[in-house]
């Protein structure tokens, strides 16, 4: 264990919460309004008079914006206003940049300015007092671009000729890092072998929730503060990117949600569009609607990062033993750095996948491209790196002629060496991956896969098996920020949680995260009863997000897999708070020392006398409503707020070394596919997931997560790709082309379980959810399994559609020259 | 006399058992005017091409997606969405199921995914695994992968579901 | 998309230039045409309804002669917009004496934008491969006609 | 979604339809509404007025007739035919239409729609030009007969001229029938389609390999024949971000002859 890891201030026993609900697949408490469409998602929301907001989007990719003219759209019957990009400029500051210089000097604002850098970035707004008539009158709006060359390969980005996006920054090169551990040169001068890669591609995609963005804005002119109804999954970064920008105090930005409709990272940079509506909201003093809908989403929102891995080579012993490896790691964010560069330093979270390897040069370049801004998108930059470490194993077991099981479990980070320091100083807290491969090959009958070769071929088909293997990292030290930027102050994590007794007994649970179907209400609810010693149906969840509520903190929100170590984290130090308080009101009415007292069945009572007891609903009431005669000295609020901290450290700009999480939980699935050699056509015939993610508090939620993330991975490894024609246009720009997995497409699916609890949390559990992304990497490996027979084509791309497997077949020569085995 | 071409018309429906009346353009599409114009907000929308089938309401008897459907089309109709499907709060037998085998995440899709597991086992009382696929190809979800939902729509007809 | 080929005339090549460099007569050649003005001999600007069975795409297209080499070669840069879609287009063709008759090489370079563009290529490319047709078929014509008349 | 203004009308006779469409010359028939509706919400395609042709019952209906030929109205459903005991007498109608999208658009969509949007990537197009169906167009002059072959001109254009409607789809009877695809998932859009029809001699029609069906008639059943017979058929199919127009040669050759495979064992 390093340094930067010290146990947890909350110290519990284990058996307080491995009773009662926690570790119970209890009903969820968010179906019963959600089963009767009685959620609350962002579009649902009305008001008075509210405005509707159409944007005008570029239909270019590259253009400058010679002028923008509004007037005909004004005429328009029921037009009530409009919003240029020379407005915005006006009105408000760019966006804070993340990147240190040269990225740091764009210049990025809610609507375009002087410049459109991508097909489908918003120009202006109209808002009107029908949504078709702000359409109709979008159309009106006369904008007249000069047409630039665009860039859309991240490969040509940087040659001399490729027309440069940003002039503020010079260059397309917006970040660069070099991150190198251990002894390279050694590794090298040791491999019996070294495996040369020349390029590998991870390509672009998201996880489309299913319900886009949206907002309702308010403006209050007497208090000058709006009041943001919306979707976005992190108001606190939002906030932090809003506030400055609009010269106002975070104080005057108050975010309000209920239920969202699926978030995967994709919810998180929203902030331009938010931006615009606050300005619409306070010039046409009305509220403003803004509904994003499906084509506006792939055409501009959130696309995941796509990756170039360029000149790998490996270093590798005749045995499989993995010794270390060289990559350059060219990384397209589209045409803005929204989230980005982070993905720069996220992927070093799981630095060596879960492998032994201590010798790892990774040159990380990033490059603005004219395609949507990147954002966060399920297992965010780790994905993508995490598949290249899966594909580089395969390559080399394939190349070497071993078993890829045998080298994954030779190589495999081993149990009993966990906690697990990676070269880079991050902690792996516990894991079995060998065991979790044993069970996967199990449960997809790996014993029996000749048989079906055979039978699969006499059908005319090719059996191909696959194996992923992958981190979810969770629950982010925001310090690892300062190694893409050293002046950045961010650093640690946190949460917030209320629990407060109210007069009547009912407890009341207050979080400062923003669920997307994660189940927080239910969770919070097993924990918070648990320690109390009540009824699950006594526990009051609030549903979503208000900051006027105050139990947020900077970091609140739901992203990268933390809820059951930050949320939860937060919600036992609130619940602790409030069990202690009441236990000391108890002892005060019932004349005795807060020791004597046990909170069960509701009630607060001497355990040496169970009669003696006061139900919850007595103290909550003396507290809030009969409270003559109490000792003046008597500190009792029976509304408690705990801020969660994660023990980290800053972590060493210089060596880029520190641990980055706190927790991995982990996957391994194991994937059977059949190819139709004629077609390339392939169907995925058996699926198994195996998850660890410690204890969990709600085995049902959790498998249900281990399900999407496994159902995304299917639709990212096959169809699901946002492709660009070399003019920038989206050829995916919605789900008639985008395909996404739909019912039938479904394999059958087993999936398994394995509990390491994490020793760096209060109850064991590991964040989860985001699932790695395994499931790109088994189909990739079976594919390549698949179509060994086949001139030993090399599956290259992360996204393998019908034709690139057709293409594989017909010409695996031309896959092959991208891999070369050299003696060490 | 032939008939008259109109930009606009009252439309009157019932949804769920209720009666409305309202003046609506002809270019509004179904899962507008129910969102917008009547407030039943259960009713979702996901895409813009007829893909995903969170907009799926039943129609005089028929499973359609609201959001191919124009409000003047659907003039002296009855509608059924998920607004309808509980009793008074009390979950119907799918809505329970859904609940009981964590056949939601989000919720999202959820009302039109009801929609077509009511209007499958209206037709088709224990649907095979391949039958109940069908029934909700046309319904997108994100989250959860479709197996629970499968589960789901299989308990609610009444059959034996592995866990 | 690049679409191009060649094309024979039953007519002298300064015949075919006559036509290809006449406003009025190319108006008559693109499809659903409404107005057609020329500004200057090298700028020229049309209205035009392209027919599709789903509907009218409406536009306004601009013309400008970016190359001319008398008697047989040209290039013009043609800049669509409309609704639906924002079209660019540069066309070029070369004509050549074939014995009597004009062969013409043609190629044109399509790029269409904006929601139209979210149809998907497979609907797109069979569109403009058939308004090209169109087009040339147009041309035949006014070739004979310019011949008779 | 937003659809341009539109003005709407529901006739409920093929008078009063084909009245408006004169009178209306942006007027467009509008059948189930699965495509235009949504090529109207991207706002591609914005017709003056939609026909709603839902109200006229003589468009409606399957019938057979005593020489086996099935008459199919366009606005009958999918749903319709697949559950029509008429339609049974050939067979192929009932299970292609099974494979159009989900429940939901084969409850709504209609034959008639289908071929009319003769958009590359749908089913019907191909298969009744395979069939050799014949379609009755009509106009307020009267009604004349178009061979599927000649019935479809281009992306989104049809024989179906200004005024006009289809108001029949006959079909020869005939049991030796097959059809084959690749779409982008189960019942996804067609990457590409083959309809194949033994009854008489070998035809197939392509499908999503140009703005048209593409009808060979190989000399023989044989795979190589037929995979011959497309070959020279010199295909020129669009490149698009699902397939290049080489694999979609490629699949051409082998989809055919998969359909034709099928064809030839129902003719046994």
């Amino acid at each position: 264990m390093t340094e930067s890891t010290v146990t947890e201030p909350l110290v519990v026993e284990e058996t307080e919460t491995r009773r009662g609900y926690a570790g119970q697949s209890v009903p969820r408490k968010e179906d019963h309004r959600l089963l009767q469409g009685e959620g609350v998602f962002v579009d649902d929301v009305k008001r008075h008079n509210m405005g509707f907001v159409h944007f005008v989007r570029s239909p270019y990719a590259h253009a400058k914006i010679r002028s923008v003219d509004v007037s005909k759209a004004l005429e328009h019957p029921g037009v009530v206003g409009t919003l240029t990009g020379e407005e915005a400029a006006l009105l408000t500051d760019p966006f804070f940049q993340i990147s240190s210089p040269p990225g740091a000097h764009l210049r990025d604002f809610c609507l375009a300015v002087g410049k459109a850098r991508f097909a489908g970035e918003p120009v202006a707004a109209v808002v009107a007092t029908t949504r078709e008539t702000a359409r109709d009158a979008a159309e009106l709006v006369e904008v007249d671009y000069e047409p630039l060359p665009a860039v859309t390969d991240a490969r040509r980005a940087l040659d001399d000729d490729a027309p440069v996006l940003h002039d503020d920054a010079g260059t397309n090169l917006t970040w660069e890092g070099v991150y190198e551990w251990g002894d390279l040169d050694a590794a090298f001068a040791e491999a019996d072998r070294v495996v040369k890669i020349s390029e590998l591609h991870f390509h672009r995609f998201n996880s489309t929730p299913l319900e886009c963005n949206g907002a309702l804005v308010e403006y209050n002119r007497g208090t000058g503060q709006w009041t943001i109804i919306t979707n976005n999954q992190f108001p606190g970064f939002a906030a932090i990117m809003m506030g400055p920008a609009m010269r106002v105090g975070l104080d005057k930005l108050r975010f309000v949600t209920q239920d969202i409709g699926g978030g995967f990272g994709n919810k998180i940079t929203s902030h331009p569009q938010l931006v615009a509506c606050c300005l619409l909201a306070r010039k046409l003093r009305r509220p403003v609607q803004w509904t994003e809908w499906r084509t506006d989403f792939h055409l501009s929102m959130s696309h995941g990062n796509e990756r170039w891995f360029e000149d790998t080579e490996v270093a590798v012993k005749d045995d499989g033993t993995l010794l270390g490896f060289r990559t350059t790691a060219l990384d397209d964010a589209g045409a803005w750095l929204r989230y980005e560069p982070l993905g720069g330093v996220i992927w070093a979270q799981v630095t060596p996948g879960m492998y032994r390897w201590r010798n790892i040069r990774l040159d990380f370049k990033q490059v603005v491209t004219n395609k949507a801004p990147c954002s966060p998108n399920r297992g965010y930059s780790r994905m993508q790196h995490l598949w290249f470490t899966e594909r580089v194993i395969d390559i080399v077991a394939h190349e070497l002629g071993l078993d890829p099981v045998e080298v994954r479990k030779r190589n495999y980070i081993r149990t009993e060496e966990m906690p697990y320091e990676t070269p880079n100083g991050c902690v792996y807290d516990s894991g079995d991956y060998a065991k979790m491969l044993d069970t996967a090959l199990e449960l997809i009958g790996y014993d029996e896969l000749e048989s079906r070769r055979v039978d699969a071929d006499a059908r005319g088909r090719l059996l191909g098996v696959g194996i992923g293997s992958t981190l979810d990292s969770g629950t982010n030290n925001f310090g690892q920020s300062r190694l893409i930027n050293p002046e950045l102050q961010f650093s640690g994590n946190n949460e917030v949680a209320m629990v407060k007794l109210d007069i009547f007994g009912e407890i009341v649970v207050t979080l400062g995260t923003t669920p997307q179907g994660q189940s927080h209400e239910t969770t919070a609810a097993q924990v918070v009863a648990d320690m109390l010693g009540c009824s699950i149906d006594d526990v009051n969840v609030r549903a979503g997000h208000d900051s006027y509520w105050n139990s947020h903190a900077g970091f609140s929100g739901t992203y990268a897999s933390q809820f059951a170590v930050t949320g939860l984290g937060a919600v036992r130090g609130a619940t602790e708070l409030l069990a202690a308080e009441m236990k000391k009101l108890a002892s005060v009415v019932l004349g005795c020392s807060p020791d004597d007292i046990e909170l069960a069945e509701g009630q607060a009572r001497m355990k040496a006398n169970p009669e003696a007891a006061l139900p919850f609903m007595a103290l909550g009431a003396i507290i809030n409503a009969n409270n003559a005669g109490l000792p003046e000295d008597l500190d009792v609020t029976l509304n408690c707020r705990y801020v969660y901290r994660p023990p980290f450290q800053p972590p060493d700009v210089e060596r880029k070394f520190g641990n980055l999480t706190l927790t991995y939980a982990a996957q391994v699935h194991a994937v059977l596919v059949e190819v139709d050699p004629e077609t390339g056509v392939y169907e995925i015939v058996d699926y198994a997931a195996v998850d660890d993610c410690g204890v969990r508090i709600n085995p049902q939620i959790v498998e249900g997560q281990v399900m999407g993330a496994t159902a995304q991975a299917i639709g990212a490894a096959t169809h699901e790709t946002f492709t660009y024609d070399e003019d920038g246009n989206l050829l995916t720009p919605n789900f008639y082309d985008y395909h996404v997995p739909h019912a039938l497409d479904m394999p059958p699916l087993r999936t398994g379980n394995i509990e390491s609890p994490s020793p760096f949390t209060s109850m064991g559990t590991k964040g989860m959810g985001e699932g790695g992304g395994a499931g790109i990497h088994a189909v990739c490996a079976a594919l390549q399994d698949a179509l060994r027979s086949r001139g030993n084509p090399i599956v290259y791309d992360s996204c393998n559609p019908y034709h690139r497997v057709w293409e594989l077949l017909s010409d695996p020569e031309s896959s092959r020259q991208r891999v070369t085995v050299e003696p060490g | 006399m032939g008939a008259p071409v109109v930009i606009s018309q009252t439309v009157r429906v019932e949804v769920d058992g209720t009666t409305f009346e309202r003046a609506v353009e002809a270019r509004r599409l179904l899962v507008h005017f129910l969102r917008d114009d009547l407030d039943l907000t259960g009713t979702h929308i996901g895409c813009d091409t007829g893909n995903c089938g969170a907009c799926s309401v039943i129609v005089d008897g028929k499973l359609l997606k609201s959001c191919m459907l124009l409000a003047v089309q659907a003039d002296g109709s009855s509608i059924e969405t998920v607004d309808g499907l509980a009793d008074d709060g009390q979950l119907n037998t799918v809505q329970q199921a859904f609940a009981d085998h964590h056949g939601l995440q989000c919720g999202y899709c959820t009302p039109g995914m009801l929609m077509s597991a009511t209007a499958l086992l209206r037709e088709t009382s224990s649907p095979s695994d391949e039958e109940i696929a069908r029934a909700i190809q046309g319904n997108i979800c994100r989250c959860t992968g479709y197996w629970n939902i499968f589960k789901a729509i299989k308990a609610a007809s009444g059959q034996e579901v592995a866990e | 998309m690049r679409v191009a080929g060649e094309r024979g005339f039953e007519a002298p090549r300064e015949a075919v230039w006559r036509v290809l460099n006449d406003p009025a007569a190319m108006a008559a050649t693109m499809p659903g045409v409404e107005s057609f003005d020329v500004h200057d001999e090298r700028h020229w600007r049309a209205n035009v309804k392209i027919p599709l069975g789903l509907g009218t795409l409406g536009m306004t297209m601009d013309m400008e002669k970016t190359e001319e080499r008398e008697p047989d070669f040209a290039s013009l840069a043609i800049k669509g917009n409309g609704v639906g879609a924002i079209l660019s287009m540069t066309t070029a063709f070369n004509l050549s004496d074939q014995d009597g008759r004009t062969k013409m090489d043609w190629e044109a370079d399509v790029r269409i934008a904006g929601p139209v563009g979210s149809m998907g290529q497979r609907v797109l490319q069979p569109i403009v491969n058939q308004q090209v047709q169109h087009v040339l078929t147009a041309l035949d014509e006014q070739v004979r006609k310019a011949q008779a008349g | 979604m937003l659809l341009s203004e539109v003005g709407y009308a529901r006739p409920e006779t093929l008078e009063q339809a084909l009245e408006i469409l004169v009178e209306n010359p942006g007027a467009r028939a509008l059948a189930g509404g699965q495509t235009l509706i949504n090529v109207m919400k991207a706002r591609a395609a914005s017709p003056d007025v939609l026909v709603d042709l839902g109200g006229i019952p003589e468009l409606k209906g399957i019938e057979l007739g005593s020489d086996g030929t099935l008459e199919i109205g366009p606005m009958t459903t999918y749903a319709e035919v697949i559950s029509s005991a008429e339609a049974r007498a050939r067979p192929i109608l009932g299970e292609v239409c099974a494979q159009i999208a989900d429940v939901q658009v084969r409850n709504r969509g209609t034959v008639g729609g289908n071929i009319c949007a003769s958009d590359p990537t749908n089913n019907l197009p191909p298969l009744l030009a395979a069939l050799g169906a014949e379609l009755t167009v009509a106009g307020m002059g009267g009604a004349r007969k178009v061979s599927a072959g000649e019935f479809f001109l281009g992306v989104y254009m049809t024989a179906v001229g200004p005024g006009e409607l289809l108001t029949k789809i006959s079909i020869p009877p005939g049991r030796a029938d097959g059809f084959a695809s690749v779409p982008i998932g189960v019942d996804g859009t067609c990457i590409v389609n083959a309809a194949a029809s033994l009854n008489g001699g070998a035809r197939i029609a392509l499908g999503c390999v140009g703005a048209v069906p593409v009808v060979v008639e190989p000399e023989s059943t044989e795979v190589e024949a037929v995979r011959g017979a497309v070959r020279e058929a010199g295909l020129e199919p669009p490149s698009d971000v699902h397939a290049s127009a080489d694999y979609r040669r490629h699949l051409a050759e082998v989809i055919a002859a998969r359909a034709v495979r099928q064809a030839s064992e129902r003719a046994r």
